[in-house]
């Protein structure tokens, strides 16, 4: 939990997201680590832009598929075989076709969830409050048509007047500054 | 345009997540404690009879065996709940005054019946059989409790499906000499309390009930030599069959001894029989 | 209000890349976004949608009472029977699980063949699917003659230490539809998460603000958020092809595991995978164009939308169509009698008229007509074609089902099957359940996905890196 | 839960849940209740005692009201048994839905134990004793198990020589019959409860007034008891002008009504010859037991020879289907054919009327002689019992002529009923009286005239012209209604009385129980007009045997009722058939159309309309059930253009009814079939209302067969018919002879499907291995399985059922009702194919449906080693047990019917609605307490009666030993008079059911399907006439 006083960051606006691509690019090869953009839509540009280049959904989703898939065979083995064998319809025990179906469902269940929940949690989401919710201009555009490159002050690089005006070179519609 | 929410929310949000996690597991466990609790099973419960009949007097007080009032248990699949005349019995001399046998005179008098509570209840679509039990090396005890020691009747046990598969799927472990079945104090062989037996050969048509002879003294008091013959080590014992026992020594029974129950288990569902698990946990067993 | 002939005609070709359009041009982020949000944020509700949901909820309505009845009566008030074991209700659950698969097509398939077209109409092809799937998840329950035991059929460990039988279809079925429900809600809540954001950021209302904020969980439209979430959607579009595979399949199998001459075929699952998308496709369209019409989306549904769903009707129409002819030879190929006989009996039998009723609107009408663009460009004639072949596809279970069933094996016990008032109104409730939930997803939820809707307008283009360096 | 699969609580006592006073509730009486007033009733009820009280309120005046009034629709709901009863359940549901009933724990079950416990009663074992079924054409020996008591089944007495422990539809329904809830159950005088003993005085007194009986008249069933006979002998001495008139409406005018004088012992016949007489098909033939028996056991060697049936008759039965050579003839024309035979065969002094003999029945006619004579003294020729007099004479004279008397046809001493008497002239005479004012008393004992006395007398105008009618009845019936005394009559379960079987032999009926009702029997009202009139019937039964019985009195007496029988009892069978010859009657024109009566073959003559299990129990031959019907041939149908379900008009004499129309294959043309005993109007819930009623076009002129005439009406009638009976239209395309005059069905039943599988004497001669050859009839090897066999090397149970024996005659069936706690589902539910048998009889009619051959085969659960219904029940609630039975755990079922769908012999059965009755006390008291009863949404089948199995294996683990061979005895098994039906250990290459699937023509139905089943079946084998070619032989294998 970052400190809870001062300042969060300065958070430039942009038309167009190629404004934004660009801003983001400058900064993040003049330095700039703890910095972040936000757009109303996916911008895979933006991201490259700022160095986020892979994420862990993947890793979550497969284990969460093998999990469900292994976990699924393994009960229904274990019931058709030693909690109750019982004779139907002059099959084996261990009808190991049958079993098949329903551990492929759970595979793509617990997959399915996994990349969900994962996504949400690697995100930090939920986060209803958020200091950049505070920006005046920010619920505004954010979710709908405006581009946002904020610098946090988190970053050793930040200073409240220097960062002001090096925003300021990127020609954004606005830059403001965002408390806590 | 500012904040909807408050700064604590996030916090608020992630917690009420893991609740509500936390919830749904709470659930599903006290659900399944609940369908084994008393509640349901009424296990341990003692409900209102007409006349507060305690075992424990009759049966440890007074000794009367089991079958002086449960009559048919060997031979039908009901016990029988004795008649009023059984009470009358005994009860034409004794405590003939006595206020808390006034609905049992009423009865006799009025022939109208005792109307009991019943306390071992199972579903009406389970079939259970006392005689297939009771021939079979079951004692009363096994399923009842220690009846004498029960002032006011309960159920000691569960009566669900799984604790009665509980033991068809392993016999062995609650077997006793038919000779103990109403033995409320029987308890397992161990190297202190041994318990020797033999057996009469599989094929001489004898029922099961008889095809066993148990002792809990020492049957070979003749010294060394006697002893001797007893063949193999107690350890072996459930290895030898009945016909080789049968065919050494004919004239002289051979008495294994046991000092376990599960080696005792394991040579008596062979003597009786006992059919195997399989057979014991199918179905038609149970529900017609 | 953009004008009128662009909102009707074909949205052409996109002069500066040479590529189709899919949305009209002169739509922007904002107008976008106050398009979709203004139906579910305003304030007062169109009379007509309060008129469709009253007759809706009627429908409804109709359901309960026929289930009330049920459930104190038992399943024989329907026309179930020796030996029609199974009737309308497993028909009616085909049918509507059949219907769900479109959903996930559009929303997962297409995606993953990167169809941007499919971006507008993915989320009400997904609502529709959700929906469609609560109706159908219905019956299995309600079918049994003893509903309040249907947790049986969950592995739990009650005290008669007793388990489901796992080589039944049946239980493959309550696997592979629950996943199925999992999956796709968890699909389209994901898919809706950034669209609340939206809302939450438009809504007037402090009451609005709250609801969707929640939803939202906050969203912010972070980058690094945008990456994994797009990787997510991915994913899940990823496993949920095979699911929507699986599922029909699953379900075919209930039929195809079984002895019966008529359902013991290895044609099965092909074909009720291309069965159920045929369908569901025509929901989409029996739904989409109204829709589009009431709303005014002609801009973004555009006739390019109903084309394309025409030729994948046209398309999977024809695996139909290969499914059933394969059946008749089969019946002469194989040489069993069983086959021919069920197959005579299927065309020619007492209730053979049903086996015609599914050619001609399953086969007759749309395989003709679907060839030519004018007719698939056709707004009123998709619609009627949209109709005939949910007809179809319901008399194409109603065979299976009931054709296969009433002559079997021993010609002793062989009977006959009449539906009663009770079937036909848990069927229509269910019709009329599916409505109004529909209804209120239109009117409380984005029925157009904004973000994705954002990024097929021209504004969307990053210019090319040189531009960027030389500053414009 | 612990409804939901619910067995008749037997508690300690076997006295029964409904003994329930703690939780009664009393409405308001008088006025009527809202069901709000209901729920407020109920509210202080806590849900475990909810259930019984539910039931007890809903049966009170008030509450019917309640429901009538806000559910209007209901109300006409409430008619029908059935859905009464979901209605009541509804009712409860719908109050448990009002937060009446609490939890849904099994509720507190009471015990109640004996004051004094009998001394011979172990709880939990059935006892056994023997008894017999009075009945008119010859008693049923019967033994009766009796649980706590209660009789619980029926079944025929198995060291009895004359039925040797097979019985029949009618005996195994009388156990229904004794626990109906709507037998009458007071004594009643102009409708009010009075006392027997007021009843008995008041008759006293009006004796006493006649003097010598004059003005009094009883009515009387046939009777059938020697001590009732002797009985009326007394009172006959002592008040000589009191008149007794038998009136049996199934016999009357029919040379049964004579008394039964002549035995057959078809077991040394090669040839049979039915003239019109129905044999085979059930008890209302005299000798049923032993006949089927006789004929069965020479046809289970086909290698060692059988004999061969022919049958001539005049409304297709089970008979006639089995018969090698059938010839379906009017029934007026069958005296005259009866004639041309004796002629043909020799007898003296025949002289057949004219009449021209189609070219057919020429031949058959000729061949018949000639097949006759070649079997002198191995022939038996059997005369219907509806039939002219002159056809049982001549039958008679030709088995004389033929040398036959003595070998296979035995002529009795004397009748079998003690009193034999013309009953048509009795019942006239009697009306005469009536109407003439002489008849001070009538006093009916166990009859119903006022419904069933022939139509042209006019008996309801003549009964109000008697002073004093008394009617001693089991049911308040239509007769019971306006007399004026009614006396609950006992049922032979409740009382003491004797009867004479078949061959003589005396049985004494005992009572199994108490008289429910305090019902009375003949015996008392008739003992109470003599010097001891408070003797008892068991009093009376002794003095009548005390002289027979040799010995010491008391232990034959004891022995009697032990063995059921009193031995050397039966007739000498020496007598000698009397020589004058009976003018015989001419057939009737051509083209006249033929009405004949016969006795329904469920419910007879409409004593057992109230016996669901009869009533829902499909007919021999047209599978109709719960109505009856002008059955005609399919060309008088269309000749008639009429459709199947038509409502027609018939009329005879000027006295019509309307009746539905249906067609039997095999019926002669121009000619009706109805069946009597239908159209009751007081037979109680289950009777009232079925059918139509055919004594109402019966008339004393012609009681057997009249010609009348048919018109067709406007409308559907609605008969429930439970087989699926199309033609088969299919064109050569599709390699059938589809001209529709096949039926569809056999076509495809004997045809590429392999069900039906027989071959002619000689075809199997050639060829022992027909059943396994040729188009469907091939069986997979035993390892041709994708899956390693699973192993049954203990006890595996098996059944074989040989298609030559079986006659179709149902008794099996009915036996199954009794012993599984099967629910009667009512009319309506059988129309949609709901009924609930779990074994039915399958009938198959080969070739031309003008003259078919019928196959019947009985169908039950075949237990399939791999059985298709298993694997696809997802809670695996049907399993296969280690003994390979296919066992079906109804209280884990939840009610997919997935395992139905896949069950290729469609033998499942389901409970789509609550179709057991929970609610009627009496029928709890009938209940197997063994059986689970199965309640709504339950999947049930055939078990192989798997109780018993258990019974058996418990007794044999106990005793250590093996089960014996024949130990374990199934209840269809039981009661087949054939011995079709054999059922044990298929492992034990020494029990006679694994012998018997070993024969060369045991084969599975649907083999191909590799299900496996453990049930097989014996191929037919046919010994046809060479002479005659109307034998189909397409589907013969050796040529197919």
């Amino acid at each position: 939990m970052p400190a809870r006083e001062g300042t969060y960051g300065l958070l430039a606006e942009f038309d167009t997201p190629s404004d934004l691509v660009r801003a983001a690019r400058k900064a993040h090869q003049d330095g700039w680590r703890r910095l972040d953009c936000y757009t109303p839509y996916p911008v895979e540009e933006a991201a490259e832009a700022i160095g986020f280049h892979r994420n862990k959904v993947p890793l979550v989703t497969l284990i969460g598929g093998l999990m469900g898939g292994a976990a699924m065979f393994a009960m229904e083995t274990w019931i058709s075989v030693v909690a109750y064998p019982l004779n139907i319809a002059g099959r084996p025990t261990y009808s190991w076709p049958a079993f098949v179906v329903p551990a492929y469902e759970w595979t793509i269940l617990w997959a399915g969830l996994s990349a969900a929940f994962g996504m949400l949690a690697l995100n930090r989401l939920p986060a209803l409050y958020h200091p950049l919710f505070n920006a005046p201009n920010f619920r505004d555009g954010a979710t709908t048509d405006k581009f946002f490159l904020c610098l946090e002050a988190l970053d050793p690089k930040f200073d409240l007047l220097e960062t002001k005006q090096y925003l300021q070179s990127f020609a954004p519609v606005s830059v403001v500054e965002v408390e806590y | 345009m500012a904040q909807i929410f408050d700064r604590s929310s996030n916090a608020l949000a992630r917690a009420s997540l893991v609740l509500t996690g936390l919830i749904v597991i709470a659930l599903g466990v006290t659900l399944d404690q609940l369908q084994r609790s008393p509640w349901v099973t009424r296990q341990g419960q003692r409900p209102d009879q007409p006349v507060p009949f305690s075992h424990k007097h009759h049966v440890q007080g007074l000794g009367l065996q089991c079958q002086y009032c449960h009559v048919t248990v060997e031979k039908s699949s009901y016990a029988g709940i004795p008649p009023t005349k059984t009470c009358i019995n005994c009860h034409a001399q004794i405590w003939t005054n006595a206020q808390l046998l006034q609905p049992v005179r009423d009865s006799w008098a009025t022939g109208q019946s005792l109307v009991w509570t019943k306390v071992h209840d199972l579903p009406d679509y389970v079939y259970f059989n006392h005689s297939i039990h009771v021939n079979k090396g079951i004692g009363c005890a096994s399923c009842h409790g220690r009846v004498d020691q029960m002032p006011l009747m309960y159920a000691q046990n569960t009566l669900q499906m799984e604790w009665c598969l509980n033991c068809h799927r392993n016999p062995a472990k609650n077997l006793r000499p038919t000779s103990q079945i109403y033995n409320m104090a029987w308890e397992a062989p161990s190297d202190s309390r041994p318990v020797w037996c033999n057996a009469a050969p599989s094929e001489s048509g004898v029922p099961t009930a008889q095809s066993v002879n148990c002792v809990t003294k020492d049957p070979t008091t003749a010294g060394p030599q006697m002893a001797s013959l007893e063949l193999p080590s107690a350890g072996a014992a459930h290895l030898v069959t009945a016909d080789m026992t049968s065919a050494t020594m004919p004239a002289m029974p051979v008495y294994q001894k046991f000092t376990s129950q599960e080696q005792l288990g394991l040579y008596l569902v062979k003597h009786y029989k006992i059919r195997t698990p399989r057979e014991l946990s199918s179905c038609e067993v149970c529900h017609r | 209000m953009a004008t009128s002939e662009i909102k009707i005609k074909d949205p052409g070709i996109d002069p500066a890349t040479g590529e189709f359009r899919v949305v009209a041009p002169e739509l922007t982020f904002r107008s976008v976004t106050d398009k979709i949000s203004h139906i579910v944020l305003t304030p007062h509700t169109p009379l007509g949608w309060l008129a469709i949901f009253g007759i809706a909820g009627g429908g409804a309505t109709l359901l309960l009472v026929a289930v009330t009845w049920l459930f104190l009566k038992g399943v024989g008030i329907w026309a179930i029977t020796q030996p029609v074991a199974w009737g309308f209700a497993i028909i009616n659950f085909v049918w509507w699980i059949g219907i769900g698969h479109a959903g996930t097509l559009i929303s997962a398939i297409l995606l993953l063949f990167k169809q941007s077209w499919r971006n507008s109409i993915s989320r009400f092809a997904e609502a529709m699917t959700i929906f469609a799937v609560v109706c159908a998840g219905m019956f299995p329950l309600i079918h049994v003659g003893r509903p309040w035991l249907g947790y049986w059929l969950f592995p739990l460990p009650f005290t008669m230490n007793v388990w489901p039988q796992f080589r039944s279809p049946l239980l493959w079925d309550v696997f592979a539809v629950s996943t199925y429900a999992t999956i796709s809600v968890v699909f389209w809540y994901v898919g809706m998460i950034p669209d609340f954001g939206t809302f939450r950021d438009r809504s007037q209302s402090k009451m609005g603000q709250y609801i969707y904020g929640m939803l939202s969980w906050g969203w912010r439209g972070s980058v690094r958020h945008w990456m994994r979430y797009e990787t997510a959607s991915l994913l899940l579009a990823g496993l949920a092809t095979p699911l929507v595979l699986s599922v029909h399949t699953v379900i075919s199998f209930d039929f195809a595991v079984a002895v019966l001459p008529g359902w013991h075929t290895t044609i099965f699952p092909p074909y009720f995978v291309a069965g159920a998308i045929y369908s569901g496709f025509a929901m989409v369209l029996t739904l989409a164009i109204p829709l589009r019409k009431f709303y005014h989306l002609e801009s973004m549904v555009t006739e390019r939308h109903i084309d394309n769903m025409g030729k994948v009707m046209l398309a999977t129409g024809f695996i139909v169509a290969y499914g059933y002819g394969m059946e008749a030879f089969m019946a002469w190929y194989s040489a069993s009698h069983w086959e021919a006989f069920m197959f005579w009996n299927r065309m020619f039998g007492p209730m053979g008229w049903s086996y015609w009723v599914l050619i001609t609107c399953n086969l007759a009408i749309p395989l003709t007509t679907l060839w030519s663009r004018k007719l698939r460009t056709n707004i009123p004639f998709m619609f009627f074609i949209s109709l005939v072949v949910n007809t179809g596809m319901w008399f194409e279970r109603f065979v299976i089902v009931v054709t296969s069933l009433y002559r079997d094996f021993l010609p002793s016990a062989w009977g006959t099957y009449r539906a009663t008032k009770w079937d036909y109104m848990t069927f229509i409730g269910t019709l009329g359940l599916f409505t109004a939930l529909f209804l209120l997803f239109v009117r409380f939820l984005p029925m157009i996905p904004m973000n994705e809707v954002r990024m097929l307008l021209p504004g969307a283009k990053i210019k090319p890196k040189a531009a960027v360096e030389a500053g414009n | 839960m612990s409804r939901d699969a619910m067995k008749p609580t037997t508690n300690e006592t076997g006295s029964t849940v409904g003994n329930n006073s703690d939780s009664t509730i009393q409405p308001a009486s008088g006025q009527p209740m809202s069901l709000a007033a209901v729920r407020s009733e109920l509210k202080d009820v806590k849900g475990k005692r909810l259930w019984r009280s539910i039931d007890e309120l809903a049966n009170t005046p008030e509450f019917q009201a309640a429901v009538e009034r806000e559910f209007p629709a209901a109300a006409q709901e409430w008619v029908d048994p059935v859905s009464r009863r979901g209605f009541l359940k509804l009712m409860s549901a719908s109050m448990a839905l009002a937060g009446l009933a609490g939890c849904t724990k099994q509720p507190d079950e009471p015990i109640y134990p004996y004051v004094k416990a009998p001394e011979d009663l172990v709880l939990g074992k059935p006892m056994y004793f023997a008894t017999a079924h009075p009945f008119v054409t010859g008693a049923v020996p019967l033994l009766i198990k009796s649980d706590e008591f209660r009789p619980i089944k029926v079944d025929g007495n198995p060291d009895h020589a004359y039925n040797r422990g097979s019985s029949d539809p009618f005996s195994q329904g009388t156990l229904l019959g004794l626990y109906d809830p709507d037998r009458s159950q007071h004594v009643l005088f102009r409708g009010e409860n009075h006392e027997w003993a007021e009843f008995a005085e008041a008759f006293r007194l009006k004796l006493a007034a006649s003097k010598d009986g004059s003005g009094i008249y009883f009515l009387s069933e046939t009777i059938t008891s020697p001590t009732l006979a002797r009985q009326w002998k007394a009172v006959q001495a002592a008040w000589p002008k009191a008149t007794l008139v038998q009136y049996d409406p199934a016999i009357a005018g029919s040379t049964a009504e004579q008394g039964i004088d002549t035995q057959y012992d078809a077991s040394g016949a090669d040839i049979l010859v039915s003239l019109d007489a129905d044999f085979l098909s059930g008890a209302a033939y005299p000798g049923f037991h032993k006949l089927v028996r006789d004929y069965a056991v020479r046809r289970k060697q086909p290698e060692n020879g059988m004999n061969r049936l022919y049958a001539v008759e005049s409304t297709p039965t089970t008979t006639g289907m089995k018969a090698e050579h059938r010839l379906g003839l009017r029934a007026s024309e069958i005296p005259a054919f009866t004639a041309e035979l004796a002629k043909a065969v020799g007898v003296a002094g025949v002289n057949p009327p004219a009449y021209s003999w189609t070219a057919e029945q020429q031949k058959y006619l000729a061949v018949l002689a000639a097949d006759l004579k070649a079997n002198a003294g191995k022939s038996v020729v059997i005369p219907g019992l509806y039939q002219d007099p002159s056809v049982a004479a001549l039958a008679l004279a030709i088995n004389n002529t033929l040398g036959n008397i003595g070998k296979t046809v035995f002529v009795n001493e004397q009748p079998l009923n003690p009193i034999p008497s013309d009953q048509m002239a009795g019942i006239k005479a009697l009306v005469a009286d009536m109407n003439a004012g002489k008849v001070d008393w009538l006093v009916i004992l166990n009859g119903n005239p006022i419904y069933n006395a022939p139509a042209d007398l006019g008996f309801s105008e003549a009964f109000n012209k008697v002073n004093t009618v008394v009617h001693l009845g089991s049911h308040l019936d239509e007769t019971g209604q306006i007399s004026h005394w009614h006396i609950p009559a006992a049922h032979y379960l409740e009382s003491w009385s004797d009867v004479r079987a078949y061959d003589g032999t005396v049985s004494i009926v005992q009572p199994m129980i108490d008289p429910l009702y305090g019902g009375r029997s003949a015996h008392d009202v008739l003992q109470a007009l003599l010097d001891e009139p408070m003797l008892s019937a068991y009093e009376a039964v002794r003095a009548t045997w005390k002289p027979v019985i040799k010995g010491d009195f008391e232990t034959g007496w004891r022995k009697a009722l032990h063995d059921g029988w009193i031995a050397d009892t039966a007739f000498s069978r020496t007598g000698k058939p009397q020589a004058s010859l009976p003018q015989v009657p001419a057939p009737s024109p051509k083209d006249a159309l033929e009405i004949i009566f016969r006795p329904d073959p469920n419910i007879y003559d409409g004593r057992w309309s109230n016996v669901g299990w009869l009533q829902e129990l499909p007919k021999p031959i047209t599978s109709l059930s719960w109505d009856n019907a002008a059955i005609v041939s399919g060309a008088t149908l269309t000749k008639l253009g009429l459709e199947e379900d038509d409502i027609v008009e018939l009329s005879v004499a000027g006295n019509k009814v309307k009746a539905p129309v249906i067609v039997a294959p095999g019926h002669p043309d121009n000619s009706v079939t109805v069946y009597l005993g239908y159209g009751r109007e007081f037979a109680g819930r289950v009777g009232s209302g079925a059918g139509f009623n055919a004594y109402l076009i019966r008339t004393t002129a012609a009681p057997l067969y009249a010609t009348g005439s048919l018109k067709k009406l406007d409308g559907k009638w609605g008969i429930a018919i439970t087989k699926s009976h199309y033609q088969d239209h299919r064109g050569a395309r599709f390699g059938q002879q589809g001209e529709g005059n096949n039926s569809l069905e056999a076509d495809e039943a004997l045809g590429p499907r392999g069900i039906i599988r027989y071959a002619t004497l000689e075809e199997f001669k050639s060829n022992p291995n027909f059943a396994h050859e040729g188009e469907g009839h091939d069986t997979p090897a035993y390892d041709e399985s994708l899956f390693p066999n699973w192993v049954y090397n203990n006890n595996a149970w098996g059944m074989s059922i040989d298609m030559n024996s079986c006659v179709g005659c149902n008794a099996c069936i009915v036996s199954c009702y009794a012993e599984n706690n099967i629910a009667v589902v009512g009319k309506q539910q059988v129309r949609i194919g709901r009924n609930m048998q779990w074994l039915r009889i399958d009938s198959y009619f080969e070739g031309d449906l003008s003259a078919p051959r019928a196959h019947f085969q009985p169908m039950a659960c075949q237990h399939c080693e791999n059985a298709p219904c298993e694997q696809v029940c997802p809670v695996g609630a049907t399993v296969h047990t280690p003994e390979g039975l296919n066992t079906m755990v109804y209280n884990r079922c939840v009610g997919t019917r997935y395992c139905s769908n896949n069950c290729p012999y469609k033998v499942r059965r389901f409970n789509f609605l609550l179709f057991s009755d929970y609610e009627t006390e009496s029928l709890k008291l009938m209940r197997n307490p063994d059986v689970t009863v199965r309640s709504r949404g339950v999947m049930e089948k055939c078990s192989y009666c798997v109780q018993r199995i258990q019974e058996a294996k418990i007794t044999a683990d106990k005793e250590n030993r093996a089960i014996r061979d024949g130990e374990i005895v199934t209840a269809c098994q039981q009661a087949c008079p054939a011995s079709a039906i054999t059922f044990g250990n298929i492992n034990d290459k020494s029990s006679r059911v694994a012998k018997l699937r070993a024969n060369k023509r045991s084969y599975q139905v649907l083999a191909d399907q590799n299900t496996r089943p453990r049930t097989t079946y014996l191929a037919e084998v046919l010994n046809p006439n060479p002479e005659l070619e109307e034998t189909p032989v397409e589907h013969a294998p050796a040529n197919g």
